[in-house]
């Protein structure tokens, strides 16, 4: 198993009721699998998988990525600073 | 010499005169400083009212991503001597100074203007930064529209 | 609502953040801002390094000169909600900024930049404003390249 | 005659050995009446009276325009603020 931490920001983290969790997921889970766990687990997140930024160590990352050991997840909106 | 880039997500006052001294090198002549503010009235769309602007950041990221910027920057315009990106983050109300791009140069008239322009659009679009607008009748997350594509 | 316009002649530090404060409106959300300091080193066509510049105006006039460049920004872009405008005189070393131009809007996408962009431009035509440069090995007075034409 | 104000800068205040003058001039000359007197009197300025800006009253003027009375009038090379 990957152990992984997940932090939420902006509408997504009102949505998921927390800034972040720990999360145990198999390893070689891609980001698309991931976000489909995400939408099974948490109800509340289901409309905004489809639009939402997400980044492995804090890089954008995207459906096909692996993600990879002890890595560092964000979901957030279009990001609006300025 | 090395051309200076300070990148920062703050919650302190964002200080003109002591960033453009900090990108000034003995041959600099020129700079170009974007800021932009919490507007109390808006009138272009949707015209509202704010009463202040709470703004969140993954705070590791959007410094990383700041240096991508100004890495941008320089790769587009050689001329480019100190770059300054700042973000404000937390409680923020109208006519404050939220933002700043500031770029030198030598000569006015080798992009500047435009590398700073740049540096904020890119900003808007890459550096992981939020804002909740509250007004007289609620709040509400302000959310961008940009998805970034991979390596960006 | 008034747009506040600031023009001077001034011998004294050019303060970014108070000038920035004064231009800013309820309804500002962006400011582009310019300033050209003293280089102490130039590279470009003729490379030489500067000790000193020695700036002399013709006051009265350099005001109302100021006064027109900030009118004809306000002509070309509507949009430009306040304008500083303001030059440094006397005897300015190396990383002083000397002259600085910033335009607030509502928005980034109206013309700031553009309007900065022109104002220090014009400002370098008709503004009657000369330098001195002292170098290592004497003085000399730099003359600019621009004549004026009737109603300017 | 017309009594007015000459001021001078830059260079062209080097070359005059003087910030201003009083002048008087006959009624309805024109700035370049006044520019080929100054030239005859003020040796030093005849060179760069073929490069110099006049103004009349603080706005720019030009060869044929008339000097009113009791004007002020300023000559200097192009400016190079900034």
């Amino acid at each position: 198993m990957n152990k992984i931490k997940i932090l939420f920001f902006a509408t997504i983290k009102d949505k998921a009721g927390t800034k972040s969790m720990d999360l145990e997921i198999p390893n070689e889970l891609t980001i698309k699998q991931l976000k489909e766990k995400l939408a099974n687990e948490y109800p509340n997140l289901k409309e905004s998988m489809k639009a939402i930024l997400i980044t492995i160590n804090r890089e954008y990352a995207f459906d096909d990525a692996v993600i990879p050991l002890n890595a560092e997840i964000a979901l957030f909106p279009p990001v609006s600073g300025g | 010499m090395t051309f200076p880039t300070i990148y920062s997500i703050t919650e302190s006052e964002i200080d003109l005169n002591d960033l453009l001294e900090k990108i000034t090198l003995p041959s600099t002549g020129a700079a170009a400083i974007f800021t932009g503010m919490v507007r109390g009235v808006t009138s272009r769309n949707d015209p509202h009212e704010t009463v202040y602007l709470e703004y969140e950041s993954y705070i590791p990221m959007a410094e990383a991503k700041m240096k991508q910027v100004a890495e941008e920057i320089r790769e587009k315009w050689s001329s480019i001597e100190g770059i300054a990106i700042v973000q404000r983050i937390g409680k923020l109300y109208p006519k404050t100074p939220t933002v700043l791009i500031a770029c030198t140069a030598a000569h006015r008239d080798t992009g500047v203007f435009e590398a700073a322009r740049y540096g904020i659009d890119r900003l808007k679009e890459i550096v992981p930064v939020w804002k909740k607008e509250v007004g007289p009748n609620g709040e509400e997350w302000i959310e961008g529209d940009y998805f970034p594509k991979a390596n960006e």
